[in-house]
């Protein structure tokens, strides 16, 4: 099934401030789109994770996000990109309860579990990638 | 930022009603505020209340079970009340149950559990 | 550096202010001394009151709870009264609420606090 | 922005007396250069907790006290440098909950959660550096 891209926005993740933007602009999409409460919390709290690890571990970044159709499904597709310094052991990191600022780690492991669709590219010096799709339901 | 998040003394307790969405600022501004709350009234309890949160991420309950702990190591006992099902549902998937914070329907119940745990122990006190 | 710490009897427990920074010396002789106490004494109960503290770092938190802990093992609670607002603070954020050790505001609470221990555990006793 | 030095001490930490004077000293500073109670009990614990690791791990030292502003904010700045035996796995002491003395094992990870920044250099041999900063809020 192809993908279609409905629309896409782009925002700077640059203070802690925009964490927190960008939260409430993907809530706002998913409502839109009809998600259900269960399914827009899931998917803001994936996008506050998402963005608040590119400002805190990734040192800024932006959020491109995306409405998305494949036919049968409505969703919102979210992209995070940052130029941070990397994951080493993304294994171990999306195992969960791993995290290098003593905080509980369970950001990246827990987004995996709140979405539908769930990518990670990273690797050390090169920043880090995460794409997350999610569609209409819980 | 101090002050953001209100504070009211309610007979024994202290009633904090968590409404504005948590930021770095805000966070550490409102464990100080109610911190400092709790010296200045004695309060016994924290009812800390967050129906008004739409969500809930991993940064946000951990500044919530911390305010919690530090309160309890001043020997205020918390209670967290009113989590939506939606956030109720979207923690415990992500895999963080806050273990260790008690939590209550609503304010009126939030309340009630700190009364019980106080009149329990003082009609064991006197017995 | 034994007797650094006054340590009161108040009724059936123990009260001991700690108003002296401890080092390695001064915690030893404030442990042993304590211990001692409560063997003279039988005392059931102990307030460790640290409400002069303007900081407790990890060593320092550690001597307390290790204090607590080893009171227990002779039958005597602890309860760790007066903690500062940014004392709690600072201990939360390094990552050590103190688990397992009971807390209350100030040093009248804390004893309230092993009355209610003791009649419940009379209760429970004579049940 | 540049950082500049309006002030600087040194103390040796020899002794265990030595630790508390130390942080005896940091207080009173916090405090005239306006931290409130919560900032100056962080930075103060802080220093207790470097100043007690020299003297145990790295069998003594010294430490530097700095005010420093830059421009924009006031600060204090702690130096803390011994020519102990070093750390041999700095990732896993910032990790938390490792102690070779069986304590805690949360005084360097825990001082880095107390600070706005944070740096330490330390090998094998080597000895350890250690330099945070604070600036006037908790
Ligand atoms: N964008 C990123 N850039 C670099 N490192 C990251 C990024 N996101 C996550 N990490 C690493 O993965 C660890 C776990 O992340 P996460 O599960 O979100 O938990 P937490 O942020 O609470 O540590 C982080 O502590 C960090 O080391
Ligand atoms: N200055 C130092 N020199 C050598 N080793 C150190 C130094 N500071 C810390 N360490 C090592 O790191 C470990 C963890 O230190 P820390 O987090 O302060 O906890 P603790 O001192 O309670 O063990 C120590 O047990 C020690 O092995």
């Amino acid at each position: 099934m192809t993908l279609r891209v409905e629309s896409s926005a782009e925002y700077p993740i640059v203070r802690e401030a925009d964490v927190i933007d960008v939260r409430r602009r993907v809530r706002k999409l998913a409502q839109e789109r009809g998600f259900d409460t269960f399914a827009t919390a899931a998917l803001t709290t994936g996008a506050s994770e998402l963005a608040r690890n590119a400002w805190v571990h990734g040192g800024g970044g932006e959020a491109r996000v995306e409405e998305v159709a494949d036919g049968l499904r409505r969703g919102v597709r979210l992209t995070f990109r940052d130029r941070g310094p990397g994951i080493a052991d993304i294994e171990r990191v999306l195992a969960g309860g791993f995290s290098t600022i003593r905080s509980l780690g369970l950001g990246l492991s827990g987004t995996r579990r709140l979405v539908d669709e769930f990518e990670i590219d990273s690797s050390p010096g090169r920043g880090t990638v995460v794409v997350v799709t999610k569609w209409t339901r819980f | 930022m101090r002050g953001a998040i209100p504070i009211l003394r309610v007979g024994p307790n202290l009633l904090t009603t968590v409404h504005v969405e948590l930021d770095d600022n805000i966070a550490d501004a409102f464990q100080q505020d109610v911190l400092q709350a709790i010296e200045r009234t004695g309060a016994k309890g924290l009812v800390i209340d967050i129906s008004s949160l739409d969500e809930v991420d991993t940064y946000v309950a951990r500044v919530l079970a911390d305010t919690g702990r530090m309160a309890g190591l001043m020997g205020a006992r918390t209670v967290l009340v009113g989590m939506r099902p939606e956030v109720a549902a979207t923690l415990v998937r992500m895999g963080y149950a806050m273990e260790g914070v008690e939590t209550a329907l609503d304010v009126d119940d939030g309340i009630a559990l700190l009364a019980v745990r106080r009149s329990v122990a003082g009609a064991k006190d006197t017995a």
